[in-house]
């Protein structure tokens, strides 16, 4: 394993402590943890409720580089692939809380909704309006009752930016809880690994690959998917993931929004080829594409992989998506 | 049975170093059907533990189950640390009532499954936690009893918890928080004499 | 070799057409070459210099994702790591110019300058007002008579910046060329490598680094660096680079911009470490850093590693830096 | 000595049979000094020729040489496009006085002095094409000369082009732009029936 790094234990505070002191112009941290909040001159002057997200860290720029005007107002990094604690989360609400309550965006694993509803209840013991969502769309995974449920992966940061700029309009906790469950619901990913991500504290890649085969339906922490194959052109993968997708809307009118998402060691260059083939794709099956966005914003540490999301948009939150926010990572 | 405070800090010191000397055997459970690092969660809750008891001696039973819990919920993260610190949170909420351990290890076992939205044979710590209570109050416990319910999670499918993920073939591999969590009771039944 | 492309020889056409579709409200491409041109509303409306950049594929987003209203006005992509020809050049220099004039920001390699060069001579033949600019920030190849000269690397991304938000503030030809080879003239970059990069036509990475080294001094194309050493923790390579660097600017006072760049397959945690590591050597050192930014934006395909680039800044300069611009990668 | 626009035609055709049939070499030759596409530029290069040529057959040597040319600047890039480009080019323009290959190849040679700012001894392409318009103009080339040319490279040190910025580590190896210059030469001299 090669990293620049310093000690493995170190790794999150540096990591935060970095992002912070290159972009104190929009960030600070919140002493005492890792969880950092705005810093710009508006966060002060306009009330909003509060959005805060969080989760275990190594998908950068997720959750950090998405607080900024129009987005969060506060983000908390536990540790490598390890959701943060509940005093940090409750930090991070604290300091975001305006009055108006404060909405928490959880990936749907079971640390991560623990951890979040043990912080949810010790704002509440404070009175603070508090509501959570819970982002699974990771088809890849069957929602049965014999699972935890499907995962929680690239979608998050389409539900990110929805609900913040519907919170920065002005719109109130529990309309953004409900904004943000129907968000969830129209949101579905799948994602396909070349390489395997090598967690630092574990020191070699999470699973192997042969040279020639890549994984379908693999999580953000190196969850194994549903499938090993031989690579295939892009256009092959573009068709496999579309169809698996569209297959779970049975509405194909409107507009959909779609993220192309690099895992981290997937250069742009691919990210764009593999776009131009969903975007043809989907252009030849009729299917209107009112957004779409292409690059690294949920990843898996050093992850060779792409992942493709479509959410089917209401007019209202393709205009959401479009909205200028002042963020490290949007 | 009752345990008295020295013996249960003795208890909790002897827990600390059996995950510490088992991390890498835990982050490998971890890694066969979960993201490979409940080693490392629970022994950035031990070295958590450790230095909590070592600022301040706890007076009573409640304050030492409360200072375990809440350096575990502040430092562990992930899934162990709410679940772990739930357990001795209301563990410490119970001591104050009574400190007959068949009820505060049921209490705990309740906990987990409060927190974790979980119950017995889905490939949890709970498939420990619940045998050891129900055998503490029935007063038989022994090393088998925490064996057999650690080994009982290898055949089962994992319906919570990372390990979820993996449906079907999540079998035939020891829940890892079973394993930490037969580690606890191991060093209970040490402390008991057994 | 698995990469996420179809046919090698398609690799960027494809390329800049996924990038174009997936941002249609931002740049347009010229029909019948890979340059992409500006297509929000504002480049019609506002008069300005045209400012056109381009290169060799492979460093994305550098060209294409810096094209926007307060950067770039077009971009051209050559093959991977290759200069793209003179009539493309020619084209994006026609479709901007507005009758001010254009500036060209060129890399320095020969295969750049002379392909530029040529260009150039074309639209004089048009009466278009030309200059050009040849960044070589890389202060790891001598400047010397006995060579090509220094390469053109990550700096070239401030250059683009402070250029494009003076030519967006009206500035002329002229000017712009003065201020262009001034920003050059403070601008020093380093790079190292962990893993060499791949060429797509090649098949295998271009050089061979043990499982423990790293290699100082690298370029974005595979070119090999100034030595080959044990990996080091971060604090010590932000060290080796910095004082290679500082040592280049005698006067240590005023403000410095930091540019902390990945090369393509290094996650953005180890970006964010490394960011931390130099930031805090720079502050212990009483330098003060007016301008930082961390993230892939000059890369060298899938090579892992990291460049570090310092620019001596006037205070305007740190302004232009910092002003906002709609682009794709900024 | 002059070269008819059959003949001219054929010199053509012969360099883009050696180029497509040694691309590969020619990449490796790259990869040792520089970025390893010397072959695959050529070869995309030699592919545009020939689709050039087969759309428009050319009138006269001026038009054979400027479509060479064109093809090259439009569809090479990198170094080679400008180099091959401008000599092709500046030869085409001669090619209306004269008709005399010494100094049509003299032009070419020119060109790639302009154009790539180099002379000469920097291990560049030039380092073929002046010693073979040289012998062009005392009526000597030969495959030796051809050869010899392209040797001499190996020794020296590059100060033009990307091996430059090796410095003294670009000793030892072939010139890749020499070596396909040396394949349009050796076609040459199969023209000229040697
Ligand atoms: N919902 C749950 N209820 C009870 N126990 C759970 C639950 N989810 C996970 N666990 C326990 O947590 C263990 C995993 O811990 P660990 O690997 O440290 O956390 P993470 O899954 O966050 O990486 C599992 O082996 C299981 O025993
Ligand atoms: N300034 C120059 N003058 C003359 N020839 C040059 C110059 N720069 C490069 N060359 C020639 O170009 C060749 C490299 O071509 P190629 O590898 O295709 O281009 P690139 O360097 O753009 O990758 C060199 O071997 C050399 O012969
Ligand atoms: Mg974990
Ligand atoms: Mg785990
Ligand atoms: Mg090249
Ligand atoms: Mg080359």
């Amino acid at each position: 394993m090669k990293k620049i790094i310093n000690k493995t234990e170190d790794i999150v505070p540096e990591m935060i402590s970095g992002l912070v002191k290159a972009n104190s112009d929009l960030v600070k941290q919140i002493e005492g943890t890792t969880a950092v909040v705005r810093n710009d001159s508006k966060f002060a002057e306009e009330k909003q409720v509060g959005v805060v997200s969080g989760g275990g860290s190594g998908h950068e720029p997720l959750h950090a580089g998405y607080v900024g005007d129009g987005m969060l107002s506060a983000a908390v990094a536990g540790e490598v692939f390890t959701s943060p604690t509940p005093d940090q989360i409750y930090e991070a609400i604290k300091a975001v809380d305006q009055g108006l309550g404060v909405l928490l965006i959880v990936k749907n694993y079971s640390g991560d909704v623990m951890n979040f509803d043990m912080a949810k209840e010790m704002a509440e013991a404070d009175d603070i309006k508090i509501k959570s969502i819970v982002v699974n769309d990771d088809i890849s995974v069957e929602n049965s009752e014999f699972t935890q449920g499907k995962r929680g992966v690239a979608g998050t940061v389409l539900v990110e930016k929805i609900i913040g700029a519907a919170a920065r309009s002005g719109m109130n906790l529990d309309d953004l809880a409900n904004l943000g469950q129907k968000v969830i619901d129209s949101t579905k990913t799948v994602g396909i690994a070349l390489h395997a991500a090598t967690v630092p504290a574990v020191g070699h890649p999470g699973f192997e690959l042969g040279d020639d085969e890549i994984e379908y339906g693999i999580g953000i922490h190196n969850e194994r998917g549903y499938s090993v194959e031989k690579i295939q052109p892009s256009k092959e993968l573009a068709h496999e993931l579309i169809k698996k997708i569209m297959s779970e809307f049975s509405d194909r009118t409107g507009h959909f929004a779609v993220l192309i998402n690099g895992m981290g060691a997937t250069p742009l260059m691919e990210q764009y080829i593999f776009a131009n083939d969903v975007l043809n794709e989907l252009a030849a099956d009729k299917i209107s594409v009112g957004f779409s966005k292409v690059g690294n914003q949920v990843t898996s540490l050093d992850m060779q992989g792409i992942s493709l999301t479509i959410m089917k948009a209401d007019d209202d939150w393709i205009k959401m998506l479009k909205e200028p926010v002042t963020t490290i990572g949007w | 049975m009752e345990l008295n405070l020295a013996d249960t800090k003795k208890w909790i010191e002897l827990f600390v170093e059996k995950v510490e000397a088992n991390t890498s055997e835990l982050n490998e459970l971890d890694t066969a059907i979960g993201d490979g690092d409940h080693g490392s969660n629970m022994a950035r809750g031990m070295a958590a533990v450790t230095d909590a008891l070592a600022k301040k001696e706890p007076a009573d039973l409640a304050e030492l189950y409360k200072t375990v819990a809440f350096a575990m919920i502040q430092k562990v993260g992930g899934a162990p640390g709410p679940l772990y610190g739930t357990a001795f949170l209301d563990m410490s909420k119970k001591a104050k009532e009574t400190t007959d351990l068949a009820e505060l290890v049921q209490v705990g076992s309740d906990g987990l499954k409060r927190r974790g939205q979980s119950d017995v044979g889905m490939k949890t710590m709970i498939d420990v936690w619940q045998p050891v209570a129900e055998s503490l109050k029935s007063n038989d416990l022994s090393k088998s009893v925490v064996e057999n319910a650690l080994n009982s999670t290898k055949d089962m499918v994992a319906t919570k918890g990372r390990a979820s993920y993996l449906e079907e073939k999540s079998k035939g591999h020891l829940d890892p928080g079973s394993q930490s969590s037969a580690y606890l009771f191991e060093a209970l039944l040490e402390v008991l004499g057994e």
